[in-house]
């Protein structure tokens, strides 16, 4: 019976899947052809790697919050909590004295906690994710100043600059971290229970609750787990610049979240993988790069990047569009 | 500072009730809290010398927004402080609320921003342009005068930064074997400045200096240590920001062209008492500009830190 | 031996008691049934003995233990709820296992296995499609087998719980799924089945306890009773069970004409509907009835073909163009495209005539309200008042907000799209009564997609069958079972 | 038997229904009477008058903004939007020496165009307004920038400065607009079709598609409304400053965002009315004052109002659950 009719669907469904991502995948390679094409230098290694670099931090930050937009949920506060996260390892280390490591340590560890309070106060006063994350957004911010006043702090010890400035071979090292959070994301979401529970609570809260699922307490976890990638950032950012400063992350929220959209995460849940996020920080900073790079004048640059992101995000849908359009016509012409 | 000292003294008429001012930046901002410092500082020697409490409360926009500066200044009007020192985010768009706040008989100074014609205020500061073109010139002089060099924006909406980056130009045209190009735009952070001198670097192999118009000569400094270009890449920096303080030390950023935030934040706290009392003061209070280097750099670093 | 029993259970929600000092008990290797009008309270009960709501009094004993002290006992417990409740952006396989354990899968979860074992099931349950296959793509009668072969994969369940299980299923479907039915309660299990359906509750139950208003009102073995003594338990009154439905008055004048239509999972469509006709669409599981209609309505796109009404060319891919024009489409899936949940009764029923509502001073609330109790009224829809939120109602009281809805806005051509899914049998009748009347009075021509072949037979003055999006075949009154149902199922 | 309870249970709901707004504005009550006594100046008229005055333009927003929460999408372009027309209309004042009120009339038809393109982008292209607008937002910040090189039009002439200085009677003209914005709106929700529509779109967009709702219209009708009203605060600013800002408005998204939910608005659509985004206003408004009067350290301030707006939106929820206590409570006593 209607075999036929569900074998079209299938790789109906299939082509479209693939046409999301590819079509992003297609623009990533598109950029990068263009940027060599046009100027001599983006291909040059150290561009390339500062490139890299910079894409590293915008990409983790991008998979940690592509995790909660599977749950249908989003984190504003991740800047500032990398931020809170690298000044206190850095005051651990010149204030206290701690050791360097032990510093960044208990840096990740203050941003797991700032991470899971927000997953508290959001699963236990059931407030909604994106207006309680603006207000956090505010309290880290603000301890921030009281503990800094907004000054840098400076002199972090050397020995451990090499994970923010070094490389591995030719890749950036807080890169390499990145693709380990992604392996590590990846294998969470694709393998373990846990992270199918993830696209269940994303795809149907109620349900998941009705078969068992612990769905407050995931979230709570997620929460966690994104405070933490944002701490990761945020101490490896203390060490690219030798300097722990309260300023950094401002534009890590907005853009972890274009990240993932643009990768084909959908902000209602349940769709999309973190692979796409670190697709889509690909190409807003190679955006910026190229931005720099072809000189574009300083006052274009907003303009010029806000009109990439459209671009970017029309793509998936464009595609699902042109398909229908398509269709129609081929169908049309067959009958008539 | 002594000199202040002195002229108190002079003056010291009798007043005898308790003096309240009020100083307000442009935003929460480090390079702020050193013109607080230097506020609280002469508030407390005022206590000292008057017998009398002289209070500084220090209220900042929590974002450079004149729309928030203006409400942040109407409301600490409204606390009834007997003076107000501003450091204004734009003047023509601060106007109104100032002269507002005038009518109702409270004086008010500008310090970080040099007073328009006619608006009769009197304003504690520097020339912006003389400070830029001090680092322009330096620059020139440290490369040659040859070579090319790299100009990085500020916040384009920070009248004080835009009059750097023109005076940049400016002074660098003087010098006929010198290449401007442009150096890309930090918005003050850090992290901007950062990735956009990175991508500039890449762009211009044969960078040779780099001049900025804010507070964030700390992102060049690193960008430049990355791409493992400290001896090719000069720069010269703006303010006297910590993390810039400490580059200079280390020697990535040769040297920094900076007010000092310090006196200008005790000067409009004395100015303010000044016409509290009934004085006349000066239109314009030139608090100057240092020249920071690897010389005087760890006098600097004290003031700064502590 | 008694495994599950309701001790007492009383629920409360906002101005209803929707159960009242409830006492019940299921056996072991025993079909019980549960009947009751719309709003009976049939759905609660099950929710609080699966422990998705907690009753304000009462306690839920599993072999004789406090379940609600002891949640863990629930597990014991497979539930299939009334509405489709499955998660569309996740593999038909990942949908039959979550949350894995319950199925017997430790560890780690692995794509490759979960599909292999999901294979047999969807076999057994005639679920025809890949288990990889994303569960928005299937059908919704293949998404309702699902959700039942998903409760019984449930390792160690000794209660299976069936809410509505055969609202959107074929009668070939609900025959397979009585079959596995009847080996779960050889395995010595106890389920609970509600419907309906009489017949089928008198094929497949060992027992019966029906409800009205909250209340218990009878327990009994089947075997003794008949069906006229139920209905007469459940609704207090007489239903005639044999009468007739179809359109008296046809007249011979064409309404709608459809030429070739292709579209989606259809082509090459073509009939005819005459004012005052009640024209039947009977099929499988996706046979493309629902697309068909949507399509004409301009909801689904239209490849080819063409469609006219009163000799007009008609404008396809705009709702608003049909809506205006009297061509009104009740949709099938209640919940995914019916009713606005956090609506009252009254907005989401004057919604669509709102028109008819102006005043000067904008919409008038009074004349609101009027037609809103009026819907209420005619179809007994129970409720506590108009402002309540439309997702509060049971199921089958939303369908007749929604049915009372596209009634007001006096139509030419009326869609009914499974309108009697999850009705109760009296309300059923009053509903194919509303039909007949409005296609007799009001001259109004009427296309029922329903998949019981007893409500198409009844109401129809012609039948079309569809099968795999093809015109199989075209019927009269007279037309007889046999025939029909091998035209559906493809064979001449 | 349980009458008793069914009593009981009816009149918290009830309660509960009202409570999301008696709550909001119980909130709002506490915090000016603890303002009141904690500071003298607080009810000083021209204190007042300024917080009036602030709160007159995040209020407009917020009106808007949840125009569009009610149909389950967002503009975060909004700020944007308004500081553009305000230049624009600057422009034409300075510029091309175009009579005020025209150019002020023409500042409104640029904040329609910019907020309907928005529209257009999004239900053409099918895309989620959240990132488009962030995108947007970049672009029109970006026009802004290099219209003006983010200097300000400077020398507004004073014929129309009154539109933002000024008072009728006690009260600052912008709040007087904005009482105009809202009974407006309110009468559109509540008495028009398309204000019923908005709520149906909101419940469910397949549902009013079928009932036969030209949804993508009203969509895009919104988000020219939402632009219309940004322009009218964005103006409304460059009387009330004597010239045009580039740089305002950089918090009104989310503050407009903010308050809606405060108010009782549901970021999911279909919930909540625009009045309540006014009080919610009312309370950020507030905050920011009592920080101000109270001497708040300065660096502690983000910190304050962010924890104070966590505080705010926790309310109704929060009322919710302590009502499901109660409930449990009776069942046990009962059972016992
Ligand atoms: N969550 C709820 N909030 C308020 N009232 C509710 C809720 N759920 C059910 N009700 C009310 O409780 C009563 C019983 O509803 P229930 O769904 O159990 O009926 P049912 O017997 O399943 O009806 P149907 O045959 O239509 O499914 C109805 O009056 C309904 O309006
Ligand atoms: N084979 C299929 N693949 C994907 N979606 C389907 C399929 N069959 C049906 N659907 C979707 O499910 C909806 C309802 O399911 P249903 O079984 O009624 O399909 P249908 O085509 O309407 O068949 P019917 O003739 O029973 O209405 C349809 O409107 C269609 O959108
Ligand atoms: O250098 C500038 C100072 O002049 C002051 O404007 C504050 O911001 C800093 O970046
Ligand atoms: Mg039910
Ligand atoms: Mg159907």
């Amino acid at each position: 019976m209607s075999e036929k009719i569900i074998k079209k669907n299938i790789t109906f469904i299939n082509s479209l899947k693939k046409s999301n991502m590819t079509a992003i995948g297609a623009v990533l390679i598109l950029m990068i052809a263009l940027a060599s094409i046009f100027s001599p230098y983006f291909l040059d290694i150290y561009n390339l790697q500062s490139l890299v670099r910079d894409l590293a931090f915008i990409g983790m930050i991008g998979i940690g919050q592509s995790l909660l937009l599977l749950i249908g949920e989003l984190d504003l506060s991740v800047g500032k909590i990398a931020s809170l996260s690298g000044i206190m390892s850095g005051m651990m280390m010149m204030n206290w004295g701690l050791n360097p490591y032990l510093a960044l340590i208990a840096g990740l560890i203050v941003g797991l906690i700032l991470g899971y309070t927000n997953g508290l106060i959001i699963t236990k006063l059931r407030l909604n994710a994106m207006v309680a994350t603006i207000g956090m957004q505010g309290v880290y911010g603000g301890i921030n100043l009281v503990l800094t006043k907004g000054k840098a702090i400076t002199g972090i010890p050397s020995t451990i600059h090499f994970l923010g400035k070094g490389n591995l071979g030719p890749i950036p090292i807080p890169f390499v971290f990145t693709l380990i959070v992604l392996v590590l994301v990846m294998f969470l979401i694709k393998k373990t229970k846990t992270g199918r529970y993830i696209y269940a609570i994303g795809n149907n809260k109620e349900a998941a609750k009705i078969l068992g699922i612990k769905v407050d307490k995931i979230r709570g976890m997620i929460y966690g787990m994104v405070g933490l990638i944002s701490a990761l950032a945020g101490i490896l950012y203390v060490a690219r610049l030798g300097s722990a400063q309260s300023s950094i992350g401002q534009n890590w929220p907005m853009n972890s979240i274009a990240a993932s959209v643009i990768g084909g995460v959908a902000l209602t849940g349940g769709i999309g993988n973190p692979a796409g996020a670190l697709i889509g920080a690909a190409i807003i900073s190679i955006i910026q790069n190229m931005i720099v790079l072809f000189g574009v004048n300083v006052y274009w640059q907003s303009a010029v990047s806000g009109f990439v992101v459209v671009i970017a995000i029309s793509f998936s849908s464009l595609s699902t569009i042109i398909r229908e359009r398509k269709q129609r016509k081929i169908k049309v012409t067959k009958v008539s | 500072s002594k000199e202040n000292k002195s002229e108190v003294t002079e003056s010291s008429a009798k007043v005898s009730k308790d003096l309240t001012f009020v100083v307000v930046p442009k935003c929460v901002h480090p390079w702020f809290d050193e013109v607080n410092k230097g506020a609280q500082a002469q508030a407390k020697a005022l206590s000292e010398q008057l017998g009398v409490k002289v209070t500084v409360n220090y209220r900042a926009p929590v974002t450079a927004d004149v729309a928030e500066q203006n409400t942040v200044l109407e409301q600490a009007a409204a606390t009834r402080p007997d003076g107000i020192a501003l450091d204004p985010l734009d003047y023509e768009g601060n106007k109104a609320v100032i002269e507002e706040i005038q009518k109702q008989g409270i004086p008010v100074v500008l310090f970080d921003a040099s007073a328009p014609a006619g608006s009769g205020l009197t304003s504690v500061g520097i020339d912006f342009t003389e400070q830029a073109t001090m680092a322009s010139d330096k620059l020139a002089e440290l490369i040659g005068e040859e070579g090319k060099v790299a100009v990085m924006q500020g916040v384009p909406t920070a009248p004080n930064h835009a009059e750097r980056y023109q005076a940049h130009l400016d002074a660098l045209a003087k010098y006929p074997n010198i290449e401007v190009i442009e150096g890309g735009i930090d918005n003050d952070s850090v992290e901007e400045a950062q990735s956009q001198a990175a991508a500039v670097l890449a762009a211009n192999p044969d960078l040779e200096g780099y001049l900025n118009c804010d507070g964030g000569a700390a992102g060049i400094a690193a960008a430049v240590e990355e791409a493992g270009k400290t001896d090719q890449v000069t720069i010269v920096s703006i303010a006297n920001l910590i993390d810039i303080l400490k580059y200079v030390k280390k020697g990535t950023i040769t040297g920094t062209s900076s007010s000092i935030p310090q006196l200008q934040g005790s000067m409009s706290v004395l100015m303010l008492w000044q016409v509290s009392i009934g004085l006349d003061i000066p239109k314009v209070i030139d608090t100057g500009i240092v020249y920071i280097d690897s010389e005087n750099v760890d006098e600097w670093i004290k003031i700064v830190e502590n | 031996m008694k495994v599950l029993e309701a001790h007492n259970i009383t629920k409360i929600f906002p101005g209803v008691i929707a159960l009242d000092s409830v006492d019940v008990s299921f056996e072991l290797g025993e079909i019980h049934c549960i009947m009751g009008e719309n709003g009976a309270g049939k759905s609660t009960l099950i929710k609080c003995l699966t422990g998705v709501y907690e009753p304000e009094e009462g306690k839920v004993l599993i072999h004789g233990e406090d379940a609600i002290k002891n949640r863990a006992l629930f597990d014991k417990i497979a539930y299939v709820p009334q509405e489709i409740d499955l998660f569309l952006h996740m593999s038909v396989a990942e949908n039959l296992f979550l949350p894995y354990e319950k199925s017997g899968f430790k560890g780690l979860v692995n794509k490759e296995i979960l599909e292999e074992r999901a294979v047999g099931i969807l076999e057994k349950f005639n679920i025809r499609v890949e288990p990889d296959v994303l569960v928005k793509d299937i059908s919704i009668s293949q998404q309702q087998l699902l959700q039942i072969a998903r409760a019984t994969v449930h390792e160690e369940f000794e209660v299976l719980m069936l809410d509505e299980p055969t609202t959107s299923l074929t009668t070939e479907d609900t025959q397979l799924l009585f079959d596995i039915v009847e080996q779960i309660k050889k395995d010595n299990k106890a389920i609970i089945f509600i419907s309906h359906k009489l017949e089928e509750i008198f094929s497949l139950g060992d027992v019966i306890t029906v409800f009205r208003n909250g209340k218990k009102v009878v327990y009994s073995r089947l075997k003794s009773i008949d069906i006229p003594w139920v209905i007469t338990q459940m609704t207090g009154r007489k239903v005639d069970q044999t009468q007739k439905f179809y359109s008296t008055k046809v007249k011979n004048e064409k309404l709608l004409e459809v030429k070739h239509l292709t579209g989606e999972r259809f082509s090459d469509i073509s009939f005819d509907l005459k004012k005052g006709e009640i024209l039947g669409f009977t099929g499988l599981v996706g046979a493309g009835r629902s697309e068909l209609m949507q399509a004409i309505f301009g909801y689904l796109p239209v490849y080819s073909g063409s469609v006219e009404l009163n000799g007009k060319d008609w404008e396809l891919g705009n709702t608003n163009y049909s809506v205006k024009n009297g061509f009104i489409y009740l949709p099938e899936e209640r919940k995914a495209q019916g009713i606005l949940p956090v609506l009252s009764i009254r907005e989401n029923i004057s919604v669509s005539i709102l028109d008819k509502l102006k005043s000067k001073m904008g919409i008038s609330k009074t004349m609101e309200s009027n037609i809103a109790q009026k819907v209420i009224n005619d179809y007994e829809v129970k409720t506590t008042d108009m402002e309540k939120e439309i997702k509060f109602l049971s199921g089958g009281n939303q369908q007749k907000v929604i049915i009372g809805r596209s009634m007001c806005c006096n139509p030419k051509v009326l869609v009914f799209d499974e309108p009697t899914k999850g009705i109760d049998v009296g309300t059923k009748a009053e509903i194919y009564r509303m039909m007949k009347e409005l296609a007799e009075e009001k001259g109004i021509g009427i296309i029922l997609i329903s998949s019981e072949m007893e409500e198409i037979m009844k109401c129809s003055n012609r039948i079309i069958a569809l099968y795999n999006g093809r015109k199989a075949g075209e019927f009269d009154i007279s037309a007889d079972k046999e025939e029909l149902l091998g035209s559906i199922i493809g064979v001449r």
